[in-house]
């Protein structure tokens, strides 16, 4: 297997001891309780928590710090965390104003972070919970199935804005979920990837096809299709992605493009060119943007579009300060 | 034998966490079939689990033993799978406070029990291509069997635990990340439901012996 | 081939435009000259200028904007810019202090910026080179060939910085040699890249090897290896990268991990615990670091360590504020 | 002939062009052996830019010509060999002006001249395993058939160019990418040495014509 890694037992916890060594000014991560938290916890507020299968880096780990998380749950590659952890996280950043925990609507992440919000309603913890569901691939009578994409990074940084404003727990879980609300996410993969434990990839994928509609962890797609000229992609993502938010002339939105893990920046940046013209060309308003490696499945090549119908207040609360490994911007040092 | 016995019970734990040790490569790749390919790892994190669990109970009563195989699983397993196995051993700890045997009729509410629990945190039900397609009949056997020794009554939930996994090749899931190739999905037994059938014929071989 | 573009002869372009509109408020692309500048010029000072073939984005595009580059000058895939390219991008950002040529050590680099600064030299613009090549991999007979590589960013970051602090020409140059004499780098891949003209990866690796010693580009390295646990991969980046540096006890090092592409930040930000150990064995005091995709090859797997044998000086400029695409930190927005 | 009209030298360098675009796929393939791989594609826009230069010519002298395919090509292929190749017609135009043709001694004069830049730019002597490794020897026939017709000398150089490319698979690369992989090259043909030689049989053809 073409991986730097020791094993596939350790891959996650050498994440994490590498991430702690390249950001001790952002965080502390405690391998006794396998989660990541905030190096200053900074003035009392509302703490925001999340977690979900690690290989989806920088998700969720990569963005604990100032104006995002309080602190992450990293799951084994591709499995949720466990209650445990949750329970751990919850004990340390609960500064008694109350907790709210982004949740991806995965099976797995739903029951585990479940689990640990019964424990820890009984002691006394203060939990709101919003769940993640930008995904469009799925519909019918799979809706209930859609998936945490790219929406997770917005609410993340908008709910983790909102909480360091001040606001209160059910303020903060409004701001999260009007930005779930306003928020759909499609994506696709040119390749699969190649899950640790196993060594074999996902699924084969014949040169010059693309999957279309997948997710994170190596899913499968809603179909496979030949691979279209960029703009076309764009197109193609930018129609699904809009399709369920009212996007007329002048609609503002902000729009993350994030590549699958192995898309290089220039086929990535590339793309986003096209996908601002197809926006525009609806009449929409690109607001903020933000292209990069932000929701992956390890080394997948593919992208994901998000795009978030925003407002004055979501657009104020993006532009907080926020500084942790992937988001960086406002915060001196 | 009229009913499983501590020592059963611990020889059924222990062979269930060698059977998934064994099969993990075949179940990391059912799941990859449909989902992201790592049941077995996954659940190999719970084998090792049960058997720490296993090496460090003080022979107590059925439920300390489930109660901490239980916590373990879902402390170690993380997925759908460690909250859904973790469910079902810790409801079934519930029904063993005090107890050093269970008869067939014990052994259907504690397994009825759980499936109830299973299917609700899952928000699924039999028919959604998942390992409650192989618990849910297990315990219609259970049930039918109540007042059989449980040799017998495991024996045909064992059976039926295997005939409900393999079925689930025919099923289209509706839960899970298997859901989300739905469409091209068909011809694969579902992970969850084969590693299920892996606990009723553990219990069925732990009960003849 | 598994690529987003629409045809190889427009993938860079269409890059370039893709990165002015995520970024408005740092660069402005000029598709007519091919260069990118920075969006405000800020106060007089000594302009920074570079330029290299594309597929290694970030650099040098992703490294414009305050307190770095004033302008890139982008060439075809794995091909330097040409000269009328470097001649406009010098026209565009010499203020009248002079400017400071980064030009990695590769001949269509060098021959290039050599043409350009033959030109420019004639039109009065006071123009100074340093030439970066700190990749150890070739030596003895070969060792003029050494190829610019990690380093590159930190003589673009120091170098700018010292640029914004108000330095003149000589101090900016004699800033950028100092880094490029304190900074040795050692890459491995697991993997080749496929250059978008030919749709054919660059080389073949068989599974469980690792080609060691490569540059960019695809490059092939010295020799091929089994691949070995990651804690023995950065064992052997770190042996190579400091052999030529003074590193003893209580040596300040900076320190650049950047992925090839492919790899993902599971891998890499685990790969740097181990550098980490490694480096501290030594008795490396490791001071700063930066882990990420910053000097790439397209979509190959793989990785450079870049060390910087650092001092006062150069962790000041370190430190100073910078407001790029890829490198973000101490100024506000 | 005896002299290289203005019409034979625009057929010559459209020939090239045609060569290189032609055999593109060939030239990135041997520049993949040892290095990026894109020498062919470079020199394609080399060709386009000099077809381009063919176009716009006016017909005024050899230099006016040369200089404008010379700048082209510095200004559109990019690397070492757009470099290089455009030094190449850049000085070769330093010896044109006024000129409507040239005799052999004209054409030593012109490509030694070329050789002695390209060398110095490339900082490379021949035996590097470049594009020098033809040229060389085919400046080396020029200026031993100084006085020959230029269909005769012409014809020399292109067999000598053709045979140095032929020869730079035996040798180790000291410059360029090539030099990277230097242990591991053997047995390739130089990419810019196999351009090179496709630059001197175009002249050569041209000349008989
Ligand atoms: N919501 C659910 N309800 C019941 N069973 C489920 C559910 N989701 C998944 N499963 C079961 O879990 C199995 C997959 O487990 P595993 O791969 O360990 O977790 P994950 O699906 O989180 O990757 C599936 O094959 C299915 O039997
Ligand atoms: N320093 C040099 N001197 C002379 N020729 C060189 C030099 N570097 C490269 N070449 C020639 O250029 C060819 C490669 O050209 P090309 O692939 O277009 O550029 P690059 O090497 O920048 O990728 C080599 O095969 C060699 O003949
Ligand atoms: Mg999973
Ligand atoms: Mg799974
Ligand atoms: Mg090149
Ligand atoms: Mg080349």
């Amino acid at each position: 297997m073409q991986k730097f890694m020791r094993t596939a037992d350790t891959a996650v916890s050498d994440y994490l001891h590498g991430l702690a060594r390249a950001h001790p000014d952002l965080i502390r991560y405690d391998p006794e309780r396998g989660i990541v938290v905030r190096a200053e916890a900074g003035a009392p507020k509302v703490a925001i928590v999340s977690g979900g299968g690690s290989g989806c880096e920088p998700l969720h780990t990569g963005f604990v710090g100032q104006g995002m998380l309080d602190a992450a749950c990293p799951g084994s590659v591709f499995s949720s965390p466990v209650p445990r952890q949750i329970v751990a996280a919850t004990q340390t950043v609960d500064q008694g104003h109350g907790v709210l925990y982004v949740v991806t609507n995965y099976g797995g992440e739903i029951m585990n972070f479940g689990l640990a919000g019964e424990i820890l309603g009984r002691e006394g913890h203060e939990i709101e919970k919003v769940v993640v569901d930008d995904d469009v691939a799925l519909d019918g009578d799979l809706r209930h199935l859609r998936r945490g994409m790219g929406a997770t990074v917005l609410v993340e940084k908008l709910a983790g804005a909102a909480a360091e404003s001040g606001a209160p727990l059910d303020e903060v879980a409004a701001v999260a979920r009007r930005t779930v609300q306003r928020s759909r996410t499609f994506a696709v993969a040119l390749g699969p990837c190649v899950h640790p434990s196993t060594g074999s990839p996902a699924f084969e994928l014949p040169a010059g096809q693309m999957e279309v509609g997948v997710g994170l962890g190596g899913d499968r797609g809603l179909s496979r299709e030949p691979l279209p000229p960029a703009d076309a992609v764009a197109e193609a993502l930018v129609e699904r992605a809009v399709a369920e938010l009212s996007i007329s002339d002048g609609a503002r939105v902000i729009v993350l493009l994030s590549g699958l893990g192995g898309t290089p920046e220039l086929e990535l940046v590339g793309l986003f060119g096209h996908v601002h013209t197809a926006l525009e060309r609806r009449g929409a308003a690109v607001e903020r943007s933000l292209v990069g490696n932000y929701v992956t499945s390890l080394e997948s090549p593919g992208a994901q579009l998000t795009v978030l119908h925003t407002d004055d207040e979501l657009t104020r609360y993006w532009d907080a300060p926020v500084r942790t490994r992937a988001l960086r911007w406002g915060a001196p040092a | 034998m009229m009913t499983l016995t501590l020592p059963q019970l611990r020889a059924w734990l222990s062979a269930f966490a060698r059977d998934v040790l064994d099969d993990h490569d075949r179940l990391n790749a059912l799941d990859a079939a449909t989902g992201d390919g790592e049941h077995g790892s996954n659940l190999a994190r719970g084998a090792a689990a049960i058997q720490d669990a296993l090496a460090e109970d003080r022979d107590e009563d059925i439920a300390t033993l489930l109660r901490s195989v239980g916590m373990a699983i879902v402390n170690s397993v993380g997925g759908a799978s460690g909250a859904l196995y973790g469910t079902l051993f810790l409801r079934l700890s519930d029904h063993g406070s005090g107890r050093d045997a269970w008869s067939t009729n014990d052994l259907h509410a504690a397994f009825g029990d759980a499936l109830r629990a299973m299917c609700e945190l899952g928000r699924v039900r039999e028919g959604d291509r998942t390992l409650i397609d192989a618990l849910a009949p297990a315990v219609a056997q259970l049930s039918t069997h109540r007042d059989a020794p449980v040799a017998e009554s495991c024996e045909a939930a064992a059976l039926a635990a295997a005939a409900g996994a393999q079925r689930t090749a025919q099923l289209k899931p509706r839960a899970g990340r298997g859901a989300y190739a739905s469409g091209r999905a068909g011809g694969h037994v579902d992970a969850g439901a084969a590693s299920m059938s892996l606990l009723f014929a553990a219990l069925s071989r732990a009960t003849c012996a």
